[in-house]
């Protein structure tokens, strides 16, 4: 049987995923300095949503989803990310 | 319908013997309902069983008042309870003892005493005194409602295996011919 | 598959422990989860038993408790299996987290409980309270009368758990020491006649855990506001609907075993010398039998008495309890165990509620007994006889009576 | 590594052997701005893949939206919410059924909080172990309930202020130690056990690798030490570095455990910064008094001490980690 036969009242289970654009809980964006960025990955490797995009020469992010947590510009070993204030409004 | 009530004590297997009574008197094409009574069966300690027989369905899912048969596998536990509680006139007693069923001493509603020295027997076969399956062929013997061949069938079908089974089969053709069955006569039965 | 029974109608005699687990057996779990608790101990012994000879192919899982009995039977489900366990008094209330969720999730799961007092005060004897405390979480609960109605029921449970209108977890109740260690005639049915009976095995078609079919089991649904609440309701609809349901799906059942194996059982309440009574009994369970004989001795009597016995408690058969003690000018209502909040027996309250809608009021009591182990006999039953023609007579209802008081 | 390099070099090797994986959660889930949990789960699933059964018993993981809701789902591969207190049980069966119809090839496994793990779900962890379930148990250790609002759990730390271990007048923070789970799941004779940390990544993803693998062939246990910017009080910014220093202070070393192998450092104990250097980084001991602090790190040297015997490294440890003379364990 297939879940299509499934009465919609039988029971609680799920196969459509949320969307949730977490990106608007922030209030500092990292900001990437692709003079200095080398594409270590550190800020992949620690991005708690994994938010981090991989471009041609630098990394950079998905700001529908990055939290502003940090992180990244906190580990990156190149100092190669900025945390800057969201524009107001 | 008759109504039995077995006594013995914790580890002595009353309650398995009433099961193979239960399933032998089945074999038989009559109808069983055997409860033990509830309790924490220690080893030692006095136990009861209990078992209903009829050629009919027997409904009722109770515990046993007044048996007019009451099977003692233990020759001292009678010290201990009262075995012939509830007993109706004419009642039979089939008593695991070395004495003739003239010398047991049983109140005047008792209308036959079968009697049989399980415990030399048991000595015999077993090396310990395990009463139950002896008395068992007694109850064949005193009553007439099962056959040995019948309680041979049920001992097949429970736990018992190889060297035990035949051990059991052996104390009930013991059991079954060595007792002795006295009736007391219409005057006290009625 | 191992060398399961090949017998064809074999006879047997066995105490309802026994019984139970031969329907279990019979059934064909795939995994069965165990956990002893008196009066259960010698049912799950049985199974344990069966595996290890080979007779019963299903994974046994011997676990640390109840809660991981159902726990893992859970798992199971959501994996594809069919299952089996049973319990008891405070081995169900260790359970009872896992059992409230078990009709959410509509896992088809058959669980025997083997009825028992709960503490306190402290007692490993029989009565009815553990199962009459859980009726309200969504499990159907039948309760039997003999040996050989546990044993039939088993499968009949399955055949109703699986069935795509009901999907939901059944209790075959019976009563601990008197049934759980009764000793009686127990006819086995053929492994194909049970085989063809339940069919292809239907537990994990709505909700699973498969990394074919990946889904999430269970999110959170609810709080104010948005749709969830209006999806909590859907579900819990959903639930009472399979209840309704499955008043029709197990009186279905109950005809088709007839059919295969001659042994029709009444599947939602079994009506016995109704016809033209004045008076009725209600009675569930093993006390039933002492009743009818009670019943028959009153006929002999020339008193016009009838008894209607409860098999199917959950759902409750309101429709038809009403339908059969319309007519009658008095009932007595006998419980194994006890509502403390309405002073009275739990059954007795039940039928209260059943006997509303009928145009006349008629006058009933509720009677207590066997609780802790304790015997309800024909005695005793020509007790609730006496009490229930005074009611019939114009008597004010007094209770509960509970009859063991003055044993 | 002072200059960053060793770190760089190990991050762009899981990111080349892993980045093209797929991140087998949606994105934006709801953990906290830093939340250490959402990188652990993401980085736990996108190693071990689609062929997987995910319990994520009640706490942050699915209070994020893992399991998801109201009819909507967080994860890619199937997930369920167990019972605070049967998630062990609930995959046993669920294992226990795979293996009897043949698909042994699916990886069975939770991520669970300590509460469900080291308390009322400790009975369930215990039995899966003792009975040698296939299952992979990671435990995600956060040190207490953060998910509702910052409760004391059996692995929260003596000391540690807590929603139910307050500092007041008369209690500052909790009295009691915590419970080291990963030592009693070693005595549970697992397939596997191990401490890790995402401070230490390569770390974490090889003890995944041999996690998974002895998943397969009996019980397999996985502690993650978990810090939670929200409940512990760290800037978010500043986790890693408090998971580093965790470790780097031996307040959570980093060992593994196998039946054969027995216990083995992972991350070498010696030249351990004091406790002090990793308590500062962290607001919820912010209160504690000198005899506190002492406690802590005569603990932690206890700790060490007895997993060096275990490791068959019975040399005491060195001065610089031993308490201030003179302070007594209150």
């Amino acid at each position: 049987m297939s879940l299509r036969n499934v009465p919609d009242n039988m029971c609680p289970i799920a196969t459509e995923y949320t969307t949730m654009l977490t990106g608007d809980w922030r209030a500092l964006r990292p900001v990437v300095d692709r003079e200095r960025c080398v594409k270590c990955a550190t800020c992949w490797l620690y991005c708690p949503v994994q938010c981090v995009v991989e471009k041609a020469a630098w990394f950079d992010f998905n700001y529908d989803f990055c939290k502003g947590c940090g992180i990244c510009a906190e580990e990156c070993p190149h100092r190669a990310i900025k945390m800057v204030e969201e524009a107001e409004g | 319908m008759h109504e039995v009530r077995l006594h013995g004590r914790g580890g002595q297997g009353a309650v398995l013997a009433s099961a193979i009574l239960a399933a032998a008197l089945v074999e038989e094409g009559r109808h069983v309902m055997a409860i033990p009574a509830f309790g924490f069966e220690r080893r030692g300690a006095p136990v009861v069983a209990f078992l209903r027989l009829s050629d009919t369905v027997i409904r009722r899912v109770t515990n046993i008042y007044s048996p007019d048969i009451v099977v003692v596998i233990d020759p001292t536990v009678a010290r201990a309870v009262d075995v012939f509680a509830g007993m109706p006139k004419g009642g039979t007693l089939i008593q695991a003892t070395g004495k003739a069923p003239g010398d047991v001493d049983v109140p005047d509603l008792v209308g036959r005493v079968a009697t049989c020295d399980a415990v030399r027997i048991a000595m015999d076969i077993f090396k310990r005194q395990i009463t139950n399956t002896i008395m068992l062929g007694a109850f064949a013997k005193a009553t007439g409602l099962v056959s040995v061949e019948a309680l041979e069938r049920a001992l097949e079908e429970t736990h018992f295996r190889d060297a035990g089974l035949k051990q059991n089969v052996e104390a009930v053709r013991r059991g079954y011919a060595e007792t002795t069955v006295l009736d007391l006569g219409k005057e006290k039965a009625a | 598959m191992n060398q399961l029974p090949t017998t064809t109608g074999k006879v047997i005699v066995c105490d309802g422990n026994e019984a139970a687990a031969w329907g279990a057996c019979l059934s064909r779990p795939d995994m069965v989860a165990v956990y002893p608790i008196t009066p259960q101990s010698s049912l799950v012994e049985y199974l344990a038993e069966f595996i290890a000879d080979g007779r019963m192919d299903a994974d046994l899982m011997d676990v640390e408790g109840e809660h991981t009995v159902l726990s893992v039977l859970h798992g199971a489900v959501l994996a594809g299996a069919r299952t089996y366990s049973a319990t008891s008094a405070q081995g169900l209330a260790f359970m009872f987290e896992p059992y409230f969720r078990t009709p959410g999730l509509r896992l088809p799961m058959v669980v025997s409980l083997v009825t028992r007092d709960a503490v306190s005060p402290t007692c490993v004897w029989g009565g009815q309270q553990d199962a009459m405390t859980v009726k309200e979480v969504g499990w159907i609960h039948m309760y039997c009368e003999t040996q050989q109605e546990i044993l039939d029921t088993i499968p009949i449970a399955y055949k109703v758990a699986e069935h795509p209108d009901v999907m939901l977890p059944v209790n075959v109740n019976h009563d601990g020491n008197y049934l759980s260690y009764g000793v009686a005639r127990v006819e086995l049915p053929p492994q194909s006649v049970v085989d063809a009976f339940l069919g292809e095995k239907q537990v994990n078609w709505h909700a699973c855990l498969d990394p074919e079919r990946p889904m999430a089991v269970d999110p959170l649904t609810g709080g104010a506001g948005g749709i969830g609440p209006s999806m909590f309701v859907k579900y819990r609809k959903g639930i009472c609907a399979g209840m309704q349901d499955a008043l029709r799906v197990i009186e279905e059942a109950h005809e088709d075993w007839g059919k295969r194996t001659g042994r029709y059982w009444s599947p939602l309440i079994e009506e016995y010398r109704m016809e033209d009574a004045e008076v009725a009994l209600v009675t569930i369970g093993s006390m039933t039998g002492a009743a009818k004989d009670a019943v028959d001795t009153a006929r002999e009597a020339g008193r016009k008495i009838g008894l209607v016995k409860i098999k199917t408690f959950r759902p409750f058969p309101a429709a038809r309890i009403a339908q059969a003690l319309s007519k009658v000018k008095a009932i007595g209502v006998v419980d194994r165990s006890v509502n403390f909040g309405w002073n009275c027996g739990p059954v007795f309250q039940e039928v209260l509620a059943a006997m509303y809608a009928q145009p006349v009021r008629i006058p009933m009591m509720s009677f207590i007994g066997g609780l802790a182990g304790a015997d309800i006999t024909v005695e005793h039953f020509a007790t609730v006889v006496e009490r229930t023609f005074r009611l019939a007579g114009g008597e004010t209802a007094a209770g509960p009576v509970w009859l063991n008081e003055n044993d | 590594c002072p200059t960053g390099a060793l770190e760089f070099r190990k991050a762009g090797s899981i990111f080349n052997e892993y980045g093209a994986k797929e991140d087998l959660f949606v994105p934006g889930l709801s953990g906290c701005q830093g939340c250490n949990s959402e990188l652990i789960m993401r980085h736990a699933m996108r190693k071990i893949g689609r062929n997987s059964v995910l319990a994520t018993p009640p706490g942050c993981i699915p209070g994020m939206g893992s399991v998801g809701y109201n009819g909507k789902t967080g994860t890619k591969v199937p997930v369920f919410h167990p019972l605070l207190t049967n998630t062990a049980s609930m995959l046993s069966g669920i294992r226990r059924y795979y293996d009897r119809i043949g698909r042994k090839d699916i990886v069975v496994m939770a991520l669970a909080g300590d509460g469900g793990t080291a308390d009322c779900g400790f009975h369930a962890v215990s039995g899966a172990a003792e009975r040698g379930e296939k299952v992979l148990y990671v435990c995600v250790d956060n040190e207490g309930y953060m998910n509702t609002g910052m409760q004391r759990s059996g692995t929260t730390p003596y000391g540690s202020w807590t929603s139910t271990t307050p500092v007041g007048e008369h209690m500052k923070g909790k009295t009691q130690d915590a419970k080291n789970l990963p030592l009693i799941m070693t005595a549970h004779k697992c397939r596997y056990v191990a401490t890790a940390s995402t401070g230490y990544m390569e770390d974490l993803y090889e003890k995944l690798d041999r996690a998974i693998e002895a998943s397969f062939e009996g019980f397999s246990y996985l502690h993650i030490y978990s810090p939670c910017p929200t409940g512990w009080r760290i800037p978010s910014n500043k986790v890693i570095d408090a998971c580093r220093m965790s470790v780097d202070s031996n307040f959570n070393p980093l060992w593994e455990y196998t039946n054969t192998t027995g216990l083995r450092f992972t991350h070498s104990p010696d030249n351990a910064y004091p406790i002090t250097e990793y308590v500062k980084m962290i607001g919820k001991y912010r209160h504690l008094s000198p005899d506190q602090l002492a406690h802590i790190q005569a603990k932690v040297d206890e700790q060490v001490a007895l997993l060096k015997l275990m490791a068959a490294e019975s040399s005491p440890p060195p001065a610089a980690h031993r308490a201030p003379a003179g302070a007594s364990t209150p």
